[in-house]
């Protein structure tokens, strides 16, 4: 890897990091003094990534105009780094007109037709539909490849099952993400999962599984383009598990009262971490550090103006749609 | 819509569902087939007969017992424009995909703000009959009408299973497509005579969303669908005999839903009688019972009448099993009871 | 069946569901509870708050996300004699697992001739308001309701809540349990105050299959369950001091259902308004017309009106979702209507 | 084993086989001249499991009081291995008020309370049931144990993968057969699965499987012994997969044109196999096979003598047993 790539993961992480923590002061801004989900400018509930970021940022950089997502529930990483327009995507969250569903969809359905990105709030879900996308790709004749992003609770639905073992019997272009962060919500990978590594279910649909132990953007960035460069010679499907970290809650407002691992989580953050790194191998600067955070920052508060600036949907807009 | 100049041939409903995705197919590169046993098998009901033979593989793929997997599948080539034609063997088994289904089929293009189209038809066995019990017989049409965000049709006739599937299939929108077992002119089922008849060869459709008057009639309006019109038709000519004359509305379609032509027959008989194979309750029945109260009650001159599964499960033994279903019996004998 | 004498104090819907499952642990060792985050959790809104404090892991267990799976599994040790109560953590998330429910929890008792017993409770939370969208809001009671072999019960208040669990709970059937998040008086969700209310401390049961005349009046009948008892209620005593009494059905279950109280209360007013937060076609607001129109239409002075979700799905902004939500002031105007 | 232990075995597949042939013949007797499934005294569907025996007598074999069985559509081996009443059973398949389930269920939906039996006709759904039932038994701290059958087919369904992993995670006592005949109606294995090894799969749990490959009944006797047993002892649940034989069509009325094996298939017929080994190995004469297969022909033909007698159910009492 060149320090071009590297500084490239390390500024599309530190976007993803100032958009979710924006996202965050902005989504509990007006909640207080008594806090009420449904209320506010961003109002439903919110699924923040924050400590997710290498999965993301270590995957998308392997894709192109053309290439698939289908993200869960928590799903802003992987629609920033796969290049979804940070502005339609904000005014959807805030739900106006501008907004990549003028308002429809909400952060836990974001549709970009252009991107071909899409998530979905029902577990596991998102897996067989890029199977499909896979599919229409092959049936075309293209090499692009559809990604499937879920959680390694995810892993324990059967869609999961049904899907790796789809695509591995078509051979389809598909590379299936799982982020286990420990957490399903309140239960712990120990209390929904029977194995300690998806990589090893994969092999059950003898596919290849890797699994990354360490949150480390450049370890995902290596198997992610190993497992592309597959899918689009046309060599099938493969699985790859990132051990990664739910730096916050599993929504917004959860209180994380059972959570036994919060101790100097903050150590476990992946971005300074790597920004460490990144600085003992000379690669980054305090300087440069400061000005691709500053960049990000600019970037999120235009998103956020923009959002603001948008039209509310009419009540009525909301007949429209139901058919094409 | 209909090209009656072109020549027809008596044939099954089977046959004429599987004839118009060939034509669709050989008209379009994005439309193929996937399911279970609909390749060399010709599909169990045979929706797909003789389209492996001329497709292949490539085009009409047999898929693992994985419905979740390939209905999820045929979503996402939808997404991507293709336009797929999943068959859900029985629909008794939607419980196993019914998230897809409902949750993503249905909704991607509302969710999307219209930017997104699922262009996919699922079609499915439905009905009962032959005593293939609890989980082999139920038609659940009202089930998938009460969920917003899919179109759902239920012909009852060749003429109309080629020209709704045709529609369906160029059609921008997710189509439930329920066929009933012993409306397919299958030689291994009993079948009533109507589910063979004259088709023409060429191309045509039925728009979604228009009932059709299958019969004419003055005394009772009956508001009915899929195997249950063919029944109706024979209980009407019977009791024609008897100098009773019965409209039949075959709905055709359920979303849309063609309120018009019930009310004006509603309006025009002032009896009401639903023949439904579906349950009773929370299903059609009581939508078209709402749609004639909440445009003018006073339309009924007599309480309507409900003939529909007496919400139980479909038992195995025949002599259960056509003691809750609305057989010509059955029909016949609610027509006189509203003319009592 | 209430014990009237005994003390009670002002507790939310959730506490009330959580107390109520809490008495049958503790006089039932068969009762135990499984879901997704019932554990240490509570459950996400609520419903089993404190008791894995008092019954441990051991009887409240943390599911994997393995709905058919831990569904199954809940039918599997109801049928050996045990009476779980099992939680899926949404109703929109009935698609994944529905096999188990309709084809299975609920068929089974009838396939054996009723030599199995399915005395099983699956509760699920549902409804919108709050922004949640398409697949988080639904109410889906009209889907339940459809099947046969599952009692439906949906409760409006912390008094129903407790007592209707506990008779769910007894019940030798399985019992479908939708409470609203709306409604269960959550402190970081938006509530109606009749959220919170007195309960009686002790154990006490409500019958499965009565509605409950939640106000009496005598222009108007609205037909509702769930939260929209609540916005009933506001409605009709701000109505009241324009000198328009409204009757309010809260129909508590929806198998079995209470015609009688609905026809009755139908009779005295004339004036049938259906208030439901489920889709509008091929549900509750049919079934409601269709017994009116089937035991006698002229109980009618005016057409029926209905106010549910206009068959899309549910929408993110707020704006959208509260144009199609049946809301306070949709509830007001439709009965102006009718006596307009 | 003893010869006795042999000479049960081949009892039981033997009286399994009469059982399955005779209603192979009462079945089709009454649909002639236009054959209709629904017609006749034993109307609707009809999956015979000739070629199964061995799975479903060498798993039945160590199973006592108590012991819970989920089958599948293609469930009469494992009935009768598993002790259901031949007559009730038949009674039931001819829709008799006598029958297990007073006509209700039929062939695919029989249910034996006594003996914890049941079947469901969706493919794969008996798996989570039958964990529940194990769970029932860990909480009563009875050393029962509940075996879960399916296809090779159902392998690829949902609820499989949810069900293994619930098994495993919380170390039920159960189970998990899988008849691997080659078919799932007319799509072969290769069609429908993407490894060649369901054994395989249940690594991804962590759970032990093995898959046996000849279709031999004292190979699955043995298999299902160790399983069973680590099951009552509370080690957890094992998953088996037996390459089993389906002899005839997925149904009757299937012509089986998909068929590319039907090549001297009788020669792989595991009964007459057996009774050449056992005849070999001097447990078994022609005048002892001989009375085996008389002594089954009799109480095959009681128990349809018992069902033709038996009353048909009045239409009026599918209203009942809706609801306790
Ligand atoms: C089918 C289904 N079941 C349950 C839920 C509720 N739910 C939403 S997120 C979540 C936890 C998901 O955990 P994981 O897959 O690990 O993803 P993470 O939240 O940790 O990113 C659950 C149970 C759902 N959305 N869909
Ligand atoms: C969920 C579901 N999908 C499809 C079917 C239709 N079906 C019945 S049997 C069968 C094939 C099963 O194959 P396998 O599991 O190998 O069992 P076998 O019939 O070979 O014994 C299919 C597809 C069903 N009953 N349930
Ligand atoms: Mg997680
Ligand atoms: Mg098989």
């Amino acid at each position: 890897m060149t320090t071009l790539d590297r500084l490239g993961l390390y500024t599309e992480m530190v976007r993803i990091r100032q958009y979710e923590s924006r996202i965050l002061q902005e989504y509990h801004a007006d909640k207080t003094p008594a806090w009420d989900i449904g209320a506010g400018l961003i109002p439903g509930e919110m699924h923040l990534s924050a400590g997710q970021e290498p999965a993301a940022v270590g995957v998308c950089a392997h894709l192109r105009k053309g290439d698939a997502i289908t993200a869960p529930h928590r799903p802003h990483h992987f629609a920033l780094a796969h290049g979804v327009d940070m502005n339609a995507m904000t005014a959807e969250i805030y739900g106006r007109t501008t907004g990549l569903c003028q308002g429809k969809g909400g952060h836990m359905h974001l549709f970009d037709a252009e991107n071909h990105f899409s998530c979905s709030g029902i577990i596991a879900q998102g897996y067989p539909v890029a199977c499909g996308q896979a599919l229409a790709m092959t049936r075309r004749g293209t090499d692009n490849v559809a990604i499937a992003v879920a959680g390694e609770g995810a892993a324990n639905q059967g869609a999961f099952h049904e899907s790796l073992n789809l695509a591995a019997l078509w051979n389809l272009p598909v590379v299936f993400v799982i982020e286990d962060n420990d957490w399903a919500i309140s239960v712990p990978r120990a209390g929904s999962t029977a194995n300690t590594s998806n990589a090893d279910r994969a092999a059950g649909y003898g596919m290849p599984g890797v699994r990354i132990e360490d949150n480390d953007v450049e370890a995902v960035f290596e198997a992610a383009g190993a497992a592309i460069d597959r899918a689009r010679a046309g060599d099938g499907p493969s699985l790859i598990e990132v051990h990664t970290l739910r730096l916050w809650g599993h929504f917004e407002g959860d209180a994380q009262a059972y959570r036994d691992d919060m101790e100097n989580i903050d150590d476990r953050d992946p971005i300074p971490r790597y920004a460490a790194a990144l600085t003992a191998a000379g690669d980054l600067t305090e300087a440069k550090a400061a000005e691709i955070t500053a960049a990000a920052d600019a970037e999120v508060d235009a998103a956020i103006q923009f959002a603001l600036q948008s039209p509310i949907p009419e009540p009525a807009d909301a007949l429209l749609h139901v058919f094409a | 819509m209909t090209t009656t100049e072109s020549p027809t041939r008596r044939i099954t409903t089977a046959k004429a569902m599987a004839e118009a995705i060939g034509h669709e197919m050989r008209a379009d590169p994005n439309v193929f087939v996937m399911g279970e046993d609909v390749g060399a098998y010709g599909g169990i009901f045979g929706s797909t007969t003789d389209l492996f033979a001329e497709f292949g593989a490539d085009r009409v793929m047999d898929t693992p017992i994985s419905e979740t997997g390939f209905i999820g599948a045929g979503i996402g080539a939808a997404v991507e424009g293709m336009r797929p034609v999943v068959e859900l063997m029985f629909v008794d088994f939607y419980g196993v995909c019914m998230d897809q289904i409902s949750n993503h089929m249905a909704k991607i293009h509302y969710e999307s703000g219209g930017a997104v189209n699922v262009p996919m038809v699922l079609m499915s066995a439905t009905g009962g009959g032959y005593s293939d019990a609890a989980q082999h017989s139920q038609c659940l049409w009202g089930t998938f009408a009460h969920l917003p965000g899919m179109k759902v049709v239920v012909p009852s006739n060749p003429y109309d299973a080629k020209g709704l599937m045709a529609s369906a299939i160029q059609d921008d929108n997710p189509v439930i497509y329920l066929f009933h077992k012993g409306g397919q002119g299958l030689v291994w089922m009993e079948k009533n005579p109507r589910s063979i008849a004259d088709v023409p060869e060429t191309p045509f459709t039925v728009p979604i969303g228009e009932a059709a008057i299958a019969r004419e009639g003055t005394d009772v309006t009956i508001v009915t669908l899929s195997l249950s019109v063919q029944h109706s038709l024979d209980v009407a000519e019977q009791l024609a005999e008897e100098g009773i004359s019965v409209e039949i509305i075959d709905l055709r379609s359920l979303v849309p839903l063609d309120r018009q032509t019930v009310l004006e027959s509603v309006a025009k008989t002032g009896k009401l009688l639903v023949v439904d194979e579906d349950y009773k309750s929370f299903g059609l029945s009581g939508e078209i019972a709402a749609i004639v109260a909440e445009t003018d009650p006073t339309m009924l001159t007599k309480p309507m009448s409900r003939l529909a599964v007496p919400d139980v499960p479909i038992p195995y033994a025949r002599s259960l099993e056509y003691g809750i279903l609305p057989t010509r019996d059955k029909i016949a004998a609610a027509v006189k009871d509203l003319l009592a």
